[in-house]
C-alpha cells in the first residue's frame, strides 16, 4: 500500500472495509481484467471519450526553443480535460462492484464534471461536493454537472474550496459507504486509490510512447506535466518511468550530451506569486507541494504537504484553480524523493504568459493548469541564454533535451473569464486587448 | 489495568469530549472541572487538526474556533499538564499532528545527521513522550486505522499509553478481532455510520456491534450520536462499560451560555441515565466485565 | 457552378477574378492534391483536430427509442464543433494560394473561433468581422478569437448579426481580394464556396460510413443533421447521398418494410417558436429555409431563402444562434427539391428538451444546433406513438428506420447560459433546478 | 444608340446616384429634379435591398432608411413612371428583387399550372417589362457577374433596356471582353477596390483601367468614391465620359438640411469639373468617342 514511504490507508474504521473491498475489486477488475472490465472501459474512452487523443508536434514552439517539442492533446477528451479517464474508470468500476450511487468531491469542478458525465453515461446516480466559494466562481461547471443530473452540494464550511470538498465527501463516503463509492479526483487519498487513478490516467503516456516512437522513431529526452494533485502527471509519466534505454546518437548534437539515458520526467507546479508561507495566516501563495512541502498525512495517505510547524495543513494559492490542492499524490512524492521526477515551479504569471503563447503560436487554448507545463520551455530556454556564460544554468536548461513531450491536460475555455481578468490585472503583455467591447 | 481500564471498573463510564482551546485555554479547563463535578470518568480532549474529517459540523466548527484562538499542539499540552482533575485524559487527534509534532524533532535531529526523511518510528515517539510527560492517559486518532497503527503503538507501549482504536458498524470480525488485538484502554465503539453528531436517537447498529465484541475483555464505550441521558440508559443496558459524549456538550459550549453549569448538569443527566441503564442489565452479564 | 438551379456566382465583379482564382486552386488542390495538398489537410486533421470522432451508439437513446442510435462525435473535434473542418481546410488553402490575411464573418461565433485557431495555427493574419448585437451576446467566443489573436470587427450596421456580418466581409473581401482569402463559414456563398466546404466537411460522413459498416455491419437506414446554413448537414450526409444498396434482410423487422433502399437523409431545421412569418416586421420566427423558404438569390448564391414577397431579406430566429440564417446552402436546396433529402424541423422548445435529455441520459451536452437533430428523434417516436391508429404518421415515424446516425455537430458549453434562461423561461419540464446557487 | 449612350453624346455626362425613397418618395422626385437643374444627364436611382454587399456605409444607411419609410419595387417603379424629368434612369438595384419580383409572377403563374421552381427567365422577365412600362432606361446589377447575366441580359433586349456591367480594378483582359461584349448604354468603371463611399482623392487604378477600355466603343463612366468637382475634372481628363457620383450626394440627403438645394449645386460642381476635364483633354482623343 506504500511506494517507499509514502501513500497507506490513514482513513477512518468505518471506511476500511469498503477500501478493502476497492482493493479487491481493483485487483479483480483493472489489474486481472475479469469480466472484460479493462475491454469495456478503453470501449468507452474510445467511443465516448475520443480517445486516443493526438500527439502533435507544435511547429511554432519547436522553432521557438530549437527543439522538437510534441503536444499530448489530453484537451480534445470528452469534457475537454484528462480527468474523464479516471472519471469513467471509477465509474464504471463501481458498477461493477454493485454500488448504487457516486459521490465525488471538486474543487474547480473539472473532475466533478467529468463524474457527472461519467455517471449520466453509464447511468448512476451522482452527488458531487463542492465549496460554497467554488461554486459561485466556477459557476460553469457547476450548470454542467446539473445539466448532466448530478446533484451538487455546496459545502460551506472553512474556505469553502478544494481541500472542504473533500473532507465532505470523505464524511459522505463513511455515511453511506455500503452502497457508495467515491469517485476521488485525483491520485489522492487512501490506497489504492493511487494506484487506481493512475492506472487509468496511464493511458496518456501509453499511447505518447507509441505515438513518439511513431512520430520522431524514438523515445523523448523529457516529458513535462504540470502537477496539483498529479493525476495528468502520473498518467503522463507512468509508461516512461522504467525507461532507461540508450537513445540514438544524434540526440546530443543541439545541446550536448547528459548525464544520464532515462527520460526525463518534469513535474511543474504552481509556484502561485511566490514559495514564501505565511504560517501566521496559515496560508501558502503557492502550490508546490514537491518543490517545498513536507511529509505528513493528508486525505488518506502520507505524502509531501503544504502544512505548518505544527503539522496544520495551509491554503494554497495559484491562478490555476485545478493545482490549487496543499497535497500531492504519494506516488509522485517518492518519485520525487527517488531523483526520478524532478520537481520545477512556474509562477502565476509566467503561466499566464504561457496560456496567451500557446494560444497564439499553436492555435491551442490551454487549461491554467497546463499553461504551467507549456510555461516551463520558456523557462528552461530563459535560463539557457541568461546562463550562456555560466554552466550551472546550463545544465538545467539541457535537462529538456531535443525531443520533449509537454501534456497538454485540458483545454482553457473554463479559464478565459479568469485569464482575461488577471491579465489585466498583472499587465501581462501577452495578453490581447479586449478593446472590442464598447 | 491501566488507568483508563481503571476508570471502567466500578460502573458505567461516563467520557466526555471537549475540544481544547474552544473557546480558549481557560475556558476549556473549566469545562474539564465542569464536566468532572458531573460524572465525568475519563476526558476526551481533542487536539484541533485542520482537517477532521471523522467529525460532523459541530465538532468541525469548535476546531475551527479552537485553532483561530491558536491552539497548538504545545498548548495543548501545557493545558493537559496543568489540569488538576482526577480523571484520565484521553487525547483524540488526528495523524499529522502527531506525525508532524515528530517530524519537527526529527528535522532538528536530521540537521545533526545525515539528514533524510523522518520516518514514523521518529516522528510518533516525540509527540508520545511529550503527551506521557504531559499526564496524558491515552490516544483516538481516528484516521489511523490498525493497519497503520504499527509505529504509535510501540511508542504508546513504550511510554505508557493507550491507543484507543474505534469498531464502526461496517467492521468485519476479521478486523474486529485485529482491532481488539491491538486495542488497549477501551474498545470506542462507533454507534452508526458517517462522522461524529448529537443524534435524537441511539442507532439500532449499537446492539449489533456490543453483542460482536461481547468476548473482548477491553472495556466497551459507545460514542457517535449520543446526546441524552436516556440515550446512556439504553446504550449501557444493551452492555456498554461506557458512552462518549461529544457533540451534544460542544453544543453548549458554542452557545456561549451558562456554558460550565450546563456541562456539569449535562454530565450528571448523562451519567445518571448510565447508570440506569447499568441497573437493568441481568445479573449475569453485569458480572461478566 | 450549380446544383440543378441552385448555386451560381453572384458576386461584385471586383471579385470575380479572385473566385476564378479559389475556383482553380480548389480543382488542383482539393480535387487533385496537387502539392500533397490533402494529405496535409487530413495530418493537420488528425493532429490538431483530434479526427476521426468517435461513432458512439448511444445505449440509453436506443433503448428509449426502440431503434439503433449511433451519434457521430462532432463535439469531440478540437475547438468543439464540426467547423475547423472547414476553417482548417481554407486558412490551408489560402496558404497555398499564396494569400497573405485571412477575413471571416461569424455569427455564434463557432465559425470565427475555428477560423481563429486554424490561422494562428497555421500563422496567418486573421480578420473576423461579428455584429455588434453577436459580440455582445457571444462574449466567450470574442474572447476566444482575441486569444487567438485575431482581429475582431464590430459591424454596427443593421440587426448587428450574421447576415450583416457576412455583408461586411465580402465588402472587406472586395477591397483586399488580392492578398486576403475570405474563408465562408458554412456550404453557402457563391460557387466553388459551397462545393469546397461541403468536400472539406464531408470528412464527417467518410468516417461515420466506414464506422457504422465496422460497428453495425451495415449501413444506417438514415442520418439525421441540423441545418442552418448545412456544412454539418452536407457534411453528414455526402457520402451518403448516393448510397441505394440492399439492406440485410431484417432491417425490417422492427418497423416494418420502407418503400426505398436508400440511405435516408434528414435535414432538421430550427423551427423556432412558428413557422408564420410577419411580413410587416420583415420577421421570420424561425431559421426554416428548406421548409418554408423561397428561391432567391443571397450571398452569392441562389437557393431557398426566408424572403417578403418583394425579395427582402428576412430575419431569421431561433433559440440557436448557430442555426440563426436565412438562407442555406444552395446543395441542400438542390437535395430537397430533387427529393434526395428530406427537410424537417423542430422547435425551440423541443430542442431545448433535447438538449437537457442529451445531456441526462448519455453524458454529452449537445449545441443548441445539434440538440435539433436529436430532438427529431423524440418528435419521430411521439408521431408513431400518436399515430398508431393512423398510416400516415406511422409511416413518418418509420422513416428514421432501425439504425440511425445523428450528427452531434458541437458541444454545448457554449449555450449553457442560454439554455437555462430559455429552459426557465419557458418552463422547459427536462431542465434542472439551479438551486444550488444562493 | 440608346438613350443612355446618347446621353454621353455631347459632353462628359454627369450621372448622380441616390437612392429611391430616401427618405420618402416626394423627397426622392424633388432631389431628381434639383439634379437634373445642376446639370444631370443621367439619373441612377437606387431601388432598396436589405443586403448591398457592394456598397458602403453611406449607402446601406440610406438604403435602411429607405426601407424602414417602407419602399417596394412597385413603389419604386411607380415614383420612376411619375418622375417628370428629360434624362434617362438608371435602376441600380441586388439581383434578387429582380428575381423575386418575377418569382411573385412566376408563383401566381404556378398556381395555375402544375407548380414548380420560377427560373430566372420567369423571374426577370416581368421585372424588365414593368420597368420598361415605368420608363427606365438601363439597369445596373452589381451583384450579377457576366457568369449570370444571360436571363436578364435576353429580357433587357427583348424590353430595350440598356444592362450597364462593372469594371473592376481586378478584372482581367479576359473578363474586361466578355463584360464589354455583354454591356450596353456605358460601361461602369469602378474607380478602386472595396465599396461605394465618398473619398477625398482619384484613385491611380482609374486611368488605368481607363487606358484598358480604350478600344470599347461604349461610353465610360468612372464611379466609386468620386466626391468633388476636381475629382471629375482629373476622371474625364484622364479619358472618361462620365462620372457616377453616388455617396457623396448620398451625405447630402442624410443630412437633412437644404438638401435639394445643396444637390443641385453639388451637381453643378461636378458637372463643371467634368467639362474642365474634357478642356484637357488633347484633341485627337475627345474626337474618338
Amino acid at each position: 500500500t506504500k511506494f517507499g514511504e509514502y501513500g497507506g490507508q490513514y482513513v477512518p474504521e468505518v471506511l476500511m472495509p469498503a477500501i478493502e473491498e476497492l482493493q479487491s475489486a481493483y485487483e479483480r477488475y483493472v489489474l486481472e481484467n475479469e469480466d472484460g472490465f479493462m475491454d469495456e472501459f478503453r470501449r468507452h474512452l474510445r467511443d465516448f471519450g475520443g480517445r486516443p487523443t493526438p500527439l502533435q508536434r507544435a511547429d511554432a514552439l519547436s522553432e521557438r526553443y530549437d527543439r522538437e517539442v510534441y503536444l499530448k492533446r489530453e484537451d480534445l477528451l470528452h469534457g475537454g480535460a484528462h480527468k474523464l479517464n479516471n472519471a469513467l474508470g471509477q465509474v464504471l468500476l463501481a458498477k461493477y462492484m454493485g454500488k448504487e450511487r457516486i459521490v465525488a468531491e471538486t474543487g474547480a469542478g473539472q473532475h466533478g464534471t467529468a463524474t457527472a458525465m461519467a455517471a449520466s453515461y453509464l447511468d448512476i446516480d451522482c452527488e458531487v461536493f463542492m465549496g460554497r466559494t467554488d461554486i459561485n466562481r466556477q459557476r460553469p461547471n457547476v450548470f454542467r454537472m446539473r445539466t448532466h443530473d448530478a446533484e451538487v452540494n455546496p459545502v460551506d464550511v472553512g474556505s469553502g474550496t478544494l481541500k472542504e470538498a473533500i473532507n465532505e465527501t470523505m464524511r459522505d463516503w463513511a455515511t453511506n459507504v455500503e452502497d457508495t463509492h467515491y469517485v476521488i479526483g485525483s491520485v489522492v487519498g487512501p490506497h489504492p486509490f493511487p494506484k487506481m487513478v493512475r492506472d487509468f490516467q496511464s493511458v496518456i503516456s501509453e499511447e505518447a510512447r507509441e505515438q513518439i516512437r511513431k512520430k520522431a522513431g524514438r523515445l523523448p529526452d523529457s516529458v513535462v506535466a504540470c502537477a496539483g494533485g498529479g493525476s495528468n502527471t502520473m498518467g503522463a509519466f507512468h509508461n516512461f518511468v522504467d525507461d532507461a534505454e540508450p537513445r540514438s546518437a544524434n540526440r546530443s548534437s543541439g545541446h550536448g550530451p547528459r548525464d544520464d539515458e532515462s527520460v526525463s520526467l518534469f513535474a511543474v507546479e504552481a509556484g502561485g506569486s511566490g514559495l514564501t508561507i505565511d504560517e501566521d495566516e496559515g496560508v501558502a501563495p503557492h502550490s508546490a507541494s514537491l518543490s517545498s512541502g513536507q511529509d505528513g498525512v493528508l486525505h488518506g495517505a502520507r505524502t509531501k504537504l503544504l502544512q505548518s510547524g505544527d503539522g496544520q495543513i495551509l491554503e494554497s494559492h495559484s491562478v490555476s484553480a485545478g493545482l490549487d490542492y496543499s497535497g500531492v499524490g504519494p506516488e509522485l512524492a517518492h518519485l520525487v524523493e527517488t531523483g526520478r521526477v524532478t520537481p520545477v515551479n512556474v509562477g502565476d504569471d509566467a503561466a499566464l504568459e504561457a496560456f496567451h503563447r500557446l494560444s497564439k503560436l499553436e492555435g491551442i487554448i490551454p487549461a491554467l493548469e497546463s499553461s504551467h507545463a507549456v510555461a516551463y520551455l520558456e523557462r528552461a530556454a530563459q535560463r539557457a541564454a541568461d546562463g550562456s556564460s555560466g554552466h550551472d544554468q546550463r545544465d538545467e536548461a539541457d535537462e529538456l533535451g531535443d525531443l520533449v513531450i509537454v501534456n497538454v491536460s485540458g483545454r482553457g475555455d473554463k479559464d478565459l473569464d479568469t485569464v482575461i481578468e488577471e491579465s489585466a490585472k498583472r499587465g501581462i503583455d501577452a495578453a490581447p486587448s479586449m478593446e472590442v467591447f464598447e | 489495568m491501566s488507568e483508563l481500564e481503571a476508570a471502567f471498573a466500578d460502573e458505567p463510564a461516563l467520557i466526555p469530549y471537549v475540544v481544547a482551546g474552544d473557546p480558549g485555554i481557560e475556558e476549556t479547563k473549566e469545562y474539564v472541572r465542569a464536566l468532572v463535578r458531573g460524572g465525568a470518568d475519563v476526558i476526551e480532549l481533542g487536539l484541533p487538526f485542520s482537517e477532521p474529517i471523522a467529525d460532523g459540523p459541530t465538532i468541525q466548527n469548535a476546531i475551527q474556533r479552537a485553532l483561530s484562538g491558536g491552539m497548538t499542539p504545545d498548548d495543548y499540552l501545557e493545558l493537559v499538564s496543568g489540569l488538576d482533575v482526577d480523571v484520565p485524559v484521553v487525547c483524540m487527534t488526528y495523524y499529522n499532528l502527531i506525525y508532524q509534532y515528530g517530524g519537527r524533532e526529527a528535522q532538528r535531529a536530521s540537521e545533526r545527521s545525515s539528514g533524510g526523511t523522518p520516518r514514523d518510528e521518529e516522528g510518533v515517539e516525540a509527540f508520545v513522550s511529550a503527551a506521557a510527560d504531559a499526564g496524558v492517559s491515552g490516544l483516538i486518532v481516528p484516521d489511523l486505522p490498525v493497519e497503520e497503527s504499527g509505529p504509535l503503538r510501540l511508542a504508546c507501549d513504550e511510554y505508557g499509553l493507550d491507543l484507543v482504536f474505534i469498531i464502526a458498524p461496517t467492521t468485519t470480525d476479521r478486523r474486529k478481532r485485529r482491532i481488539t488485538e491491538q486495542a488497549s484502554g477501551f474498545v470506542y465503539v462507533q454507534a452508526r455510520m458517517g462522522t461524529t453528531g448529537a443524534q435524537a436517537d441511539v442507532s439500532g447498529d449499537t446492539h449489533d456491534s456490543l453483542a460482536r465484541l461481547a468476548e473482548s475483555d477491553l472495556p466497551k464505550a459507545v460514542g457517535f450520536g449520543v446526546s441524552a441521558g436516556e440515550h446512556a440508559r439504553e446504550i449501557v443496558s444493551a452492555g456498554a462499560d461506557g458512552v462518549v459524549v461529544g457533540s451534544a456538550l460542544v453544543d453548549i459550549v458554542a452557545s456561549g451560555e451558562n456554558v460550565a453549569e450546563r456541562l456539569e448538569s449535562k454530565a450528571a443527566e448523562l451519567k445518571s441515565g448510565a447508570r440506569e441503564g447499568e441497573q437493568e442489565i441481568p445479573e449475569p452479564e453485569r458480572t461478566s466485565n
